[in-house]
């Protein structure tokens, strides 16, 4: 037998270390992990974006982080008590979200995949109603254009799914000239979040592939976690994952997701870019799934903790407080963010406690959204069926 | 039954009949809805200045323009699944599926996310979409261009699924479906493009999903669609002539299916033969029979018999004679129906 | 009925009988596959070091390798498609479709290639290719963790659909899936992973396309497979002490079906009960209503009722009790089929 | 509305040219188009290869060609007079096709698309396998592991599947270590046809995602000929399609597909890195169909006559033979090549007009290739059912 070099195949008996930070020429960094202001090269023509960042607005970035992860432990805990069915932590992914969330306009269309909480927090959805999703009371969760939800989509389980869905809301902005006319205020984007592993997924391609042919004005965010559940990156790509875009002449760059100031610039550029006209682009975030693949999985399994602890060295949150202390933040704005962040978890907690059961006629009531026979037949007998219990011990 | 009144019901002054092909009449049923609702809009394959491949949209583009009546990169997957993204941006899409055997790579995403986006989202995002797809056999043409797939749609809860056999109905009931805020999978019968029929255009005889009495008789009933519902009324021509009566349904409507007439019929005749292209095992025809003879247990003579394509693949082109129902094979579960 | 010459039979010595859960059991029943036949290989998402979101490849990866246990990239078309050029080649492998809901995105592959490659080649190729599905609810699972899918398999031609109910039979029915040369659709109980239940290593007990009589008795044939089985003998159980003998029958195989205990026993009792998880319109269960019906039409006092998931997509986890057919509703059949 | 710009929205209501030919910086060509050898510079490293080619060798493409087109054309004609349901003409494709299939070695798998005649007869199916499946005879037509087939799969006619097929047989090659022993007269590889029209399919990049996980040793030959029936290969990407190979990290060339040479290079070189263990390789041959998409296409519907013209000036066929011609090629030769595709066509008439039947067991003995009850059934209950007519009128 051939000896193989693939990552997938020979290295997969045992746990073993993803790939070094898969960093690719032209990365954009601008913070480095010590917290540092330490532009790469290709970070240069982003500068001046981070630099029109008034001090209040980088507050900001580090309040949603610091938040969104005492509200994204919350759950976990709310899970690992039975409160929960499932909780997918963003716990390590907080500077990539953030930053590519606050560089969306109030007009964009977001479609996060199924880990995006503070995407969907920043754009108006109550955490709860992810709480309620994860919780089996209901399939979505909230309504996208109720306008209190900033055009947020709910999430997709089936990986890539959405992909298409952005595209075709895409499509139709530029069908409906929604886009493109120069008015960076009015015009609209959309922003769809996808996985390493989602990407190896066709509808992602014929994303893509209809993106490019009908210059819809849409950024395609990859967050590279380096993890598909068990799986490395590598197994879906022996090549930076940036590339792909590039296939399909979609403008494409690499960005350190873990610095909120980079994934901020390079989201902000794109999405701009493409409302102004200019077609779709891609962007790569490298980052790190810092806990489990959801609360059901069990990491020790297949990657090692000197994995772990390198990319725990690389914390996003971390990383932005040291760069704000740098720049002369005040000690009561820590204190006052980890108080807003221990009330928003016992809110979550609270309110999650307090949740309700989940009323039958959500089974049946929109399976159609106009009248249907058999429906209505199912609805009328199960009612009956459950009357004919009332007083009765079975 | 849906509501029809969303569908165009204006009366038009004098004549309103007229003779034309179905395939010609989905033509118009299409021009009228890109006409009286410019968030309708085409998508497929070919659809543009080809016209398609059978041709049912052509002139479309012309007449509406590339952005109304759009040829799309070859995928599925990415036709079903940006056409809810743009039905979710407020559009009606028609996507046209090129043959039935092709609709499968899109699978996903009709199942998975168009069938059930309205429910996932508690009815707060509706999903009018519909798929025309030319399916069934008759037309001598090679694997994938023949086949049956309604089962696969009917089987998934959130989808419609509907299937005219007359040039009037085709006009009708594309408008219809496209009117419905509910995905609607909407099978044209493509061996019947050329089959002319009066249409007229004043208003519709029946609601989307409504099933229809074809032919009256008295000894047994025969149900179907599409195609097989010409094939169906020659086996009870037929019939006739050997002193059987036979009352002929057309299905119309997929699903749901509307078994006021069929269950009406069956009542009568105590006899029931179901025809279909499609596999039999575990189809449409097994539902609409296990269905008649749960409903209508006592007034049955006979348990309900089906004819079907056999569980086989579509055989090549030279043996479609063999493995799709003909008026023979018809005929001959009549008798059986009749011995009992 | 499948060969199961090809299944390892050889007596092993002294007890060969064990308890162990069903999930267990199929770890089992793959290992010795793999231990015995090196074409043998099992691809999937996370089945490596992981073992599988449920396990049921733990340890396989470190025993036999990564060349035989394959991590492969995120995609299911992907995977059903490589897998049949593997097949091609000479293996025979074993696909893990980490959840009921994730099929779709290869439906193509496995309706339109998998299934008909034999046919299409006119026997000169082969598809010894296994799709292994964790399928069904009772784990209140998210949406599409919970999903019934199998009519879209046994709607088929091409496709053989089997699925265990019993730790004994998921050792040795995957084994002859594995062993059979036609593609095999491989239904996994995922609610009864951790059901104890003795397994007898020494031989199999039927073979693989067989159905089985697990209770007797003598006033409604109970029909069902997979996790329903249980529901089903808890019914029985129930009625019994209601005065009404029930005799359930595991379907094990769904396609194609052994008919021949399930209209002996329907001949016997006159009444029959189908129960699933799956919605009911147009599934495995309306065929196997409208078959008896047509093949036992004298024997049958009543219609032959189903007692099926409703035709709604499966529900919010925290709704899945009232979806999903329990002894209750079971017994409400029995009461209304024992009232005709 | 936008204004748009693509070409397949904006040129949609009426017929279009196609893009110029999509020549990529990198093109290789070899012999222009006026049949003169005249490389690119791209082509430079491949020269070496057509050096060593016998005159035997180039005559051999040449007569390949020619004997193909006439055979196209025949069955073209039995398709007008009703001997078949079907024919998609390879007229045009002829050097990528030969080039390509000449390259591969006997040991190798090749995964044909649904036009490529040419590849399936050099690698020994009998022509008349194929016009039997589009008569309506057969679905399948041959078998591709009876040697006297040459590893040469059937059509498949889902746009895209085979890509996967053929990625499957390459992993196995590299699980059986039939591949990457340094030993290329027994090293296997993998080339598998594809349109621009199926490049769109998430099939063809599941496949590509595969094949640079596992690296095959498979060859990706992208047949470019400008159209997917009506729809000019810019709805399928704006960008050269060569490109897209390199998203996934697969070395990538770009051929034109009409110079039989440079086509019959680059997929020696490629095969031959793909089976020594260097993994994929992709190859994008910019060609034209020169006749309609099937017998029952109309090309005038939605392209120009100018643009064919402009093909035609560039017909792999004539420029070959002026190559021929120049290199002292004698007129006996053309004469015979002349009479070989005439007998060619002669014999395939005669022998597709003897055609017999198709046998009923046909639809039953294969859908399994093990005993099936229901099956055997319907057999049975045909069989019977069949005979009740014997000696009856109806
Ligand atoms: C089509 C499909 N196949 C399989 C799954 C099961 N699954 C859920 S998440 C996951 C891994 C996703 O990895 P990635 O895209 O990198 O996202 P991440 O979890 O790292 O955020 C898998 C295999 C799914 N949800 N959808
Ligand atoms: C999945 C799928 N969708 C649609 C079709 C119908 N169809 C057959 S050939 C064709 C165009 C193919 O274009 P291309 O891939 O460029 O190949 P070419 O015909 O140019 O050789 C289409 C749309 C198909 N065969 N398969
Ligand atoms: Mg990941
Ligand atoms: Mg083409």
């Amino acid at each position: 037998m051939t000896p193989l070099d693939s990552p997938a195949r020979t290295d997969g008996s045992t746990r073993r270390d993803a790939p070094a930070f898969s960093e690719a020429p032209g990365l954009v960094r601008i913070l480095g992990a010590d917290g540092a202001i330490a532009p790469t090269a290709s970070a240069e023509p982003y500068l001046a974006v981070i630099d029109a960042l008034a001090d209040a607005q980088l507050e900001e970035f580090y309040r949603d982080m610091v938040v969104i992860r005492a509200f994204d432990r919350e759950a976990t805990n709310l899970q690992r008590q039975g409160q929960l069915a499932l909780w997918p932590p963003s716990f390590g992914q907080e500077a990539a979200q953030v930053g590519s969330a606050r560089a969306a306009r109030t007009q964009d269309h977001l479609f996060p995949s199924y880990r995006e909480h503070v995407v969907c927090r920043i754009r108006g959805v109550d955490p709860l109603d992810i709480i309620r999703v994860m919780r089996g009371v209901t399939h979505g969760g909230w309504n996208p254009y109720d306008p209190k939800n900033g055009n947020t989509h709910i999430y997709t389980l089936v990986l890539g799914a959405q992909t298409l869905h952005a595209t075709g809301v895409g499509m139709g902005l530029v069908f409906d000239g929604k886009s493109g006319t120069g008015d960076a205020d009015r015009d609209e984007a959309v922003l769809v979040y996808y996985g390493d592993g989602a990407s190896s997924q066709g509808d992602v391609h014929e994303s893509m592939v209809f993106a490019a042919s009908f210059r819809t004005p849409e950024v395609f965010f990859l967050q590279n976690n380096q993890w598909a559940i068990s799986v490395p990156v590598a197994t879906q790509s022996r090549t930076p994952l940036v590339r792909r875009g590039e296939g399909y002449g979609i403008p494409s760059v690499q960005v350190d997701g873990n610095d909120v100031l980079a994934s901020y610039a390079v989201s902000r550029v794109a999405l701009d870019e493409a409302r102004a006209g200019g077609g779709p682009r891609a962007i790569e975030a490298l980052t790190y799934r810092m806990g489990a693949h959801t609360t059901s999985d069990d990491p020790t399994k297949y990657r090692t903790s000197s994995e772990e602890e390198s990319w725990a060295r690389r914390d996003p949150i971390a990383r932005m407080r040291t760069y704000l202390e740098g720049r002369g933040a005040a000690a009561s704005f820590f204190a006052d963010v980890e108080a807003e962040a221990h009330a928003v978890a016992e809110d979550t907690r609270e309110r999650t406690m307090a949740l309700g059961g989940i009323d039958t006629s959500v089974m049946f009531d929109h399976v159609y959204s106009e009248q249907h026979p058999l429906i209505d037949e199912e609805r009328r007998w199960l009612a009956d069926y459950e009357t004919s219990f009332e007083g009765d011990a079975r | 039954m849906t509501d029809v009144t969303e569908a165009p019901t204006q009366a038009a002054a004098a004549s309103t009949v007229s003779t034309m092909p179905l395939g010609k009449a989905l033509t118009a049923g299409l021009r009228r809805a890109l006409a009286e609702n410019d968030r309708v809009l085409l998508m497929g394959e070919d659809i543009g200045p080809l016209g398609g491949v059978f041709r049912i949209t052509e002139g479309l583009q012309a007449e509406f323009g590339p952005q109304r009546v759009i040829d799309t990169p070859l995928a599925e997957s990415g036709i079903i699944g940006t056409a809810i993204g743009l039905a979710m941006g407020g559009f009606r899409p028609v996507c046209e599926i090129q043959f039935d055997g092709f609709v499968y790579p899109g699978f996903d995403q009709i199942t998975s996310q168009l069938a059930k986006i309205t429910n996932r989202h508690e009815g707060a995002l509706r999903m009018p979409v519909v798929i025309r797809i030319p399916y069934g056999g008759h037309i001598g043409a090679i694997e994938h261009h023949q086949e049956s797939p309604e089962t696969y749609f009917t089987h998934t809860p959130g989808l419609r699924v509907v299937s005219p056999s007359t040039a009037n109905d085709a006009y009708w009931m594309i408008q219809e479906a496209i009117a419905s805020t509910d995905p609607v999978i909407f099978l044209e019968p493509k061996s019947k493009y050329w089959q002319k029929g009066e249409v007229d255009t004043s208003a519709p005889a029946l609601p989307l999903h409504a099933s229809r009495v074809v032919r009256r008789g008295t000894d047994v009933t025969l149900v179907g669609h599409g195609a097989m519902v010409t094939t169906l009324l020659q086996a009870a021509a037929l019939a006739e002539s050997e002193g059987t009566s036979c009352e002929v349904v057309d299905l119309r409507s997929l699903s749901p299916v509307d078994y006021g007439p069929i269950l009406d019929s069956v009542r009568r005749t105590g006899r029931m033969v179901y025809a279909q292209e499609s596999p039999q095992f575990t189809s449409l025809g097994s539902e609409i029979a296990a269905t008649v003879m749960e409903r209508a247990f006592y007034a049955l003579e006979a348990p309900v018999l089906r004819v079907s394509g056999f569980d086989a693949p579509f055989p090549p082109a030279k043996l479609e004679g063999l493995y799709l129902p003909d008026p023979d094979r018809i005929l001959e579960a009549v008798d059986r129906t009749m011995a009992y």
